[in-house]
């Protein structure tokens, strides 16, 4: 168990009277890649906004390298070396491209995943351009460079493949697994399984904030409960 | 960089000079006086509105709490005028920490707070009860310190650290820190931004601006009474020179207090009343027409100003 | 070629910075009353044939409405004089025209700040006239310190304005505010007035008259029934009326300024309320501003502190009489004189009066020439008299007063003992 | 050391005392409760238009004064009934209101930060109404008669009370009425209601969003004008420079109810007249503060208003 990198048990989480994480518990080791699938608002965001801060779980724990992390802020989640990306980025306006980059605070001691984040996801080309003007698919892929400039050891991927075209898709992907090769673990939560094929294997599948599926892809798309939330909604 | 360090640089010198050596050619010290503590109050502005984006309208609050303090701490212990000045700037500090939880509030709620929580200074410094420690509404009389040539260049000396410190903002990571933090303080948190204490602390750095500011001006006016530091139209008049020139800039706040207070001495005095209607005008076409003040012109045109 | 661009951005901004600067020098407007002689260059020195008086009014603003008659009162005094040919100047030895340097602050502090600065540095004036009331003059009075120019204050009756320490100032037309209820608490004590209730603004102007009046009062032996005071932005006293009227007073003092005055008296009749005697500061000098707004016989039984023109004053001997004051008022402005245009006039009446005494135009000598003349003279505004060493006014006491119908639809007073 | 004060103000006033006092207690209670309508009328314009547009209006004090001078000319120069030139301002105000909004406001929406910008705009707005109005109108205050709405005072809990302040709730209410009627009986303010919930929303489903927006900035102002109209009766003297002070207090009333949502400015009103006036009875050199500290206290402990869904973070 120890050499696992994050371990989530029996994370809730309720929004008004709406329960939309209803106990989640996985596992991810070190450079290894998790698909998080499931219809829309399965509680796939949710999960990756309290595991990375963003929220603070009602119940559950988050431990991240042998250490209790549940509930800390963005920041200090950052630090300790979990990093995401967002559905719906907001690059810093009035920076440059460069500078969205030059923001971010390297923790100290990590290994340097990528030389150049910018370089890394194809960006280098427009670095004295204001954030402002890239396109929403540019503007995912910088998110992309700003969470890896951070140094991550996990890094949470929400949603990266909605709006970027196929050639994009399968570069990115290929980069994706190059990262993994580095060590870096990845949770990818993606509506699209196409996507996360191209990634892995191992996927957990939500519905309505609980885990009903948890193997190998294929499995999934031969298991029954699978195929009747994806059908059914 | 080394571009901005030169061209930052030379603005700040040139700015010194200006206010150092003016008195030599223009005697009336006094608009050159309140026009450096417009520029300070306006840098200050800057800082909070510009790089974080939170408008405080009620920032008068912290220069008559800064006036106050250096008051109180003259007419009651004593002190020397300099360390008066540095007591100004504490009282705006703790002013500043009280305060800081309006920082939970956003957009028009902070501005808005902000002006209620400027008032409720306002009445609690000039209301009777506190007459033993601030003389309440009987004003405050520091004849006896004033000193018109040593008041000047302090205030010269706020308005370089100031100015100074904007420029630092422009070329370090921590003024990125807060154009991201303005931006998005979620993906700002997730580049390691510790978004609440980098917030509060420009929040209380500007207090302590503000407070140094009108601790320095009590000291020049030396009698006054409670409204003529906590005038809401002094936060007002540093909020639209920064609008006009250009927030998150070293030079717009500059601009903009040189060209609009330039014009309220010429018009201002002269025609009051359309003095008013002139300046409602101009914020109006400011706000419709260039909302990122006049220095956006030249930055449409690729122009990097310091 | 990029760097060189951003430099000259930043240059070009900052020359336009000196530029500007340099260009407040000639900013601002005056308004200058002259009749004869070369316009004055400023200099150190009076010009020759000529005594240059600098002052600030306030055309808009918080004080537009009393600023305005006060500098009337002034430069009919100014136009009088030069109309005879100038003030026989003793440190001269001949007559000098008068020209008076003025300056619009528009009922702003900081902009009075300036522009007081103005005239001592840029106009040289050798007379220095605040403008109207305590706020306006306030920031003055350090300013003239500093610079050791004599200021004739003439409505600034602020408290911490007048100390021993401090020559440069000298108070002409009204007492300091906390003096001014002396003949109040007088009355009050030789009519019988057991449950008096105060109310007062918070500001430097009534919370002094306040503080006074509770001392004399309570050395009388009487307790007022109802002490408060509301800051000075209250307009609605609706509630604070009926809270009055709840502990029975036999007579209310509101002591305000005159929008407080309005608002307290729009109250009185709103509610219906009528105390058995009421007492408001601003009737006895204002009254056109009352019975624009009031009907007379709200107005008529009210307590004020009456002052010229509702006193005439008998034994003038410097100036003109009141009668004569009000006929060439009103044929030179078109407008009826009030206090403020008396006070504005008498302040001239004080400075022409110190340049008849003053064997120098030094402001020590000034200073001490009204010392001379203190208690010597009498003017519309009644005997003028100052405390040597402070400069504060001791003369021009406020009595107490009734506001009566004139019969000619408009008020009169009672003079009370 | 604040807190002592605070004691000995009370110890002075009585408050500590209040059983002796009861009649005072209950005439402030009373009058707090009329002034309360009256004051949420005051906010109801301003509130109105935030919920539809999401920009704060810093100009409404000065619409309010603008009402208050067009009663008083209306009284003092024609002799016309407070209550016939309160119906002509607020269809006046409309009218002046519609274009006024095509001028500014689908600008203003188009920026980078409409609702901080629209601060600032109004603001100059604010500003050029106040100048203009001093050209006018002159420095000095002026007054109406308050007896013109009724010479006998009328009774409640055994406390009489001025006629006026009768009137004025009246006509408070019936404009309360006419708010709730617009917004949930006519079509057009069923409409309006879906713009204050979605502004995209409505434009994709069909509703004509600048059309309804600019009704509601028309009535908006309306509304200002009507609760100046009144304001002579209720609040002293008036004067061209009294708008900041009414748009402060307009913005307090509204976050105390519910920021968005006008009927909640009952509540906000009420809230604001009661507290004010025992201030005024029990703490009168603090009661100034009122506005002011209420408003940062329910920003910091209730930022979505007493009545309200949480619309803020930070």
């Amino acid at each position: 168990m120890s050499h696992n990198l994050l371990t989530v048990t029996g994370l809730t989480k309720s929004f008004g009277g709406l329960k939309v994480l209803a106990g989640i518990s996985f596992t991810v080791a070190p450079g290894e890649i998790l698909g998080l699938v499931g219809p829309n608002g399965s509680g796939k965001t949710t999960c990756i906004n309290v595991i990375s801060g963003l929220y603070k779980p009602d119940g559950g724990q988050v431990i991240f390298k042998g250490q209790s992390v549940t509930g800390k802020p963005l920041h200090v989640m950052a630090k300790a070396g979990v990093n995401r990306t967002f559905q719906i980025p907001k690059p810093f306006k009035g920076l440059t491209v460069k500078q969205n980059i030059e923001v971010v605070q390297h923790r100290q001691g990590a290994f340097q995943v990528v030389d150049n984040p910018l370089e890394f996801v194809g960006l280098q080309k427009f670095q004295d351009r204001d954030a402002s003007s890239l396109t929403s698919g540019q503007q995912k892929l910088l998110d992309l460079a700003r969470a890896l400039a951070s140094g991550p050891e996990m890094l949470l991927v929400d949603e990266l493949a909605a709006g970027l075209n196929p050639a994009e898709l399968v570069e990115i992907a290929r980069r994706l697994k190059h990262l993994s090769e580095r060590g870096v673990a990845l949770l990818v939560v993606e509506h699209l399984l196409g996507f996360v094929n191209e990634l892995t294997q191992r996927v957990i599948v939500m519905n309505a904030g609980k885990e009903i599926f948890e193997g190998d892809l294929d499995s999934a798309a031969k298991n029954e409960r699978v195929v009747e939330v994806y059908l059914g909604q | 960089m080394r571009k901005r360090i030169v061209s930052n640089g030379i603005v700040i010198v040139l700015l010194a000079l200006a206010f150092a050596i003016a008195p030599a050619f223009y005697s009336n010290e006094s608009v050159l006086f309140q026009m450096m503590v417009f520029l300070a109050l306006a840098q200050g502005v800057n800082i909070l509105y510009g790089f974080t984006g939170y408008l405080p309208f009620g920032y008068v609050g912290f220069f008559g709490i800064g006036a106050y303090g250096a008051s109180v701490s003259i007419s009651l212990w004593h002190t020397p005028a300099w360390l008066a000045m540095i007591a100004g700037g504490i009282a705006a500090l703790v002013a500043g920490g009280m305060l800081s939880p309006l920082l939970r509030l956003s957009g028009a709620y902070f501005a808005i707070g902000s002006l209620a929580a400027s008032q409720v200074l306002y009445y609690v410094v000039s209301n009777s009860n506190l007459q033993n420690i601030t003389n309440g509404p009987y004003g405050v009389n520091l004849a006896a310190v004033f000193n018109d040539r040593a008041s000047y260049f302090a205030m010269l000396l706020v308005l370089i650290i100031t100015t100074m410190f904007v420029a630092y903002l422009r070329m370090s990571r921590l003024g990125m820190s807060l154009v991201a933090v303005r931006e998005d303080p979620i993906s700002a948190g997730m580049a390691g931004i510790h978004v609440v204490r980098t917030r509060t602390f420009v929040w209380l750095t500007t207090a302590v601006i503000a407070g140094l500011v009108g601790a320095v001006y009590a000291w020049h006016i030396s009698v006054f009474y409670p409204d003529t530091v906590f005038d809401l139209s002094i936060s007002i008049f540093a909020i639209v020179f920064t609008l006009f020139g250009g927030g998150a800039t070293v030079l717009g706040p500059i601009i903009g207090t040189v060209i609009l207070y330039g014009v309220y001495n010429v018009i201002g005095v002269s025609d009051p009343q359309y003095f008013q209607l002139i300046y409602g005008v101009l914020i109006m076409v400011l706000v419709l027409f260039l909302p990122n003040g006049v220095l956006s012109l030249l930055r449409r045109r690729g122009i990097d100003v310091p | 070629m990029k760097k060189l661009k951003k430099t000259l951005v930043a240059t070009t901004a900052v020359a336009t910075t000196l530029a500007l600067i340099a260009g407040c020098g000639t900013s601002g407007s005056s308004n200058t009353s002259n009749t004869s002689g070369p316009s004055g260059t400023g200099s150190a020195t009076p010009a020759s044939n000529e005594i240059t008086v600098g002052t600030l009014y306030a055309s808009s603003g918080a004080y537009a409405t009393s600023s305005m008659p006060e500098y009337a009162g002034l430069k009919l005094w100014v136009d009088q004089v030069n109309a005879a040919g100038g003030v026989q100047v003793k440190a001269t030895g001949k007559k000098e025209k008068i020209k008076l340097i003025a300056y619009n602050d528009q009922s702003s502090v900081s902009t009075a700040t300036n522009l007081y600065n103005q005239l001592i540095t840029q106009n040289k004036v050798n007379i220095l006239v605040s403008d109207f009331g305590s706020v306006l003059t306030s920031v003055a009075v350090p300013i003239a310190q500093e610079n050791k120019m004599l200021l004739f204050d003439p409505t600034g009756s602020g408290a911490t304005f007048f100390t021993p320490n401090n020559p440069y100032i000298v108070l002409t037309a009204l007492p300091t505010s906390q003096i001014w209820p002396d003949s109040l608490a007088q009355y009050l004590t030789n009519h019988g007035i057991k449950h008096p209730a105060i109310l007062y603004c918070e500001n430097d102007f009534d919370q002094s008259q306040n503080t006074t009046l509770m001392q004399k009062l309570q050395a009388a032996g009487i307790t007022p029934v109802y002490d408060n005071g509301v800051a000075t932005s209250t307009s609605n006293y609706s509630v604070l009326v009926h809270d009055i009227a709840a502990k029975n007073p036999d007579m209310v003092m509101e002591l305000g300024y005159p929008n407080n005055d309005i608002a307290f008296l729009q109250a009185l009749q709103s509610t219906g309320t009528k105390f058995n005697k009421t007492f408001v500061i601003f009737p006895g000098q204002l009254p056109a501003l009352f019975e624009k707004d009031f009907p007379i016989s709200q107005l008529s039984g009210l307590y004020t502190y009456p002052t010229p023109p509702f006193i005439n004053y008998k034994n003038v001997n410097y100036g003109l009489t009141l009668p004569n004051f009000e006929s060439q008022y009103k044929s030179s402005t078109g407008q009826t004189a009030n206090f403020l245009s008396v006070a504005g006039y008498t302040t001239g009446l004080i400075v022409q009066k110190t340049l008849e005494t003053s064997t120098s135009l030094s402001q020590q000598d000034l200073r001490a020439a009204v010392n001379q003349f203190s208690g010597t003279i009498v003017t519309l505004d009644g005997p003028f008299k100052v405390d040597s060493t402070t400069g504060a006014q001791l003369g021009e006491t406020l009595p107490v007063g009734q506001l009566v119908s004139n019969g000619k639809g408009g008020l009169g007073v009672n003079i009370l003992k | 050391m604040h807190l002592l004060f605070i004691r000995k103000q009370l110890e002075n006033s009585g408050l500590l005392r209040m059983g002796a006092d009861r009649p005072v207690l209950l005439y402030t209670l009373v009058s707090g409760i009329l002034f309360g309508i009256f004051f949420g009328l005051m906010g109801l314009g301003l509130n109105f238009i935030f919920g539809v547009m999401k920009i704060v209006n810093l100009a409404h004090g000065d619409f309010v004064m603008l009402g208050a001078f067009g009663v008083y000319l209306g009284q003092t120069i024609w002799g016309v009934n407070p209550i016939i030139s309160l119906l002509i301002e607020f269809v006046v105000f409309i009218l002046i209101g519609i274009p006024i909004y095509y001028a500014l406001v689908p600008r203003l929406l188009k920026s980078r930060d409409p609702e901080m910008l629209s601060l600032i705009l109004f603001f100059g707005f604010s500003q050029t109404i106040e100048a203009l109005a001093t050209m006018a109108f002159g420095n000095n205050p002026e007054t109406i008669d308050a007896t013109l709405l009724g010479k006998y005072p009328f009774h409640l809990f055994g406390q009489s009370f001025q006629f006026a302040w009768l009137v004025v709730v009246l006509v408070s209410v019936a404009a309360m009425v006419f708010m709730y009627v617009y917004l949930y009986h006519t079509r057009i303010g069923i409409a309006t209601r879906a713009v204050m919930g979605s502004r995209e929303e409505a434009q994709s489903s069909g509703i004509h969003v600048h059309r309804v927006s600019a009704l509601a900035f028309g009535i908006g102002l309306g509304l200002a004008a009507v609760a100046g109209g009144m304001s002579p009766f209720m609040l002293g003297g008036i004067f061209p420079t009294m708008g900041v002070d009414l748009t402060a207090m307009s913005f307090a009333i509204i976050v105390i109810g519910s920021l968005g949502n006008p009927l909640g400015t009952i509540l906000g009103g009420l809230v604001y007249g009661i507290s004010l006036m025992l201030m005024q009875t029990y703490l009168p050199s603090w009661s100034s503060m009122v506005p002011y500290l209420l408003l940062i206290i329910i920003l910091l402990v209730r930022p979505s208003g007493l009545l309200g869904r949480r619309v803020r973070h930070a």
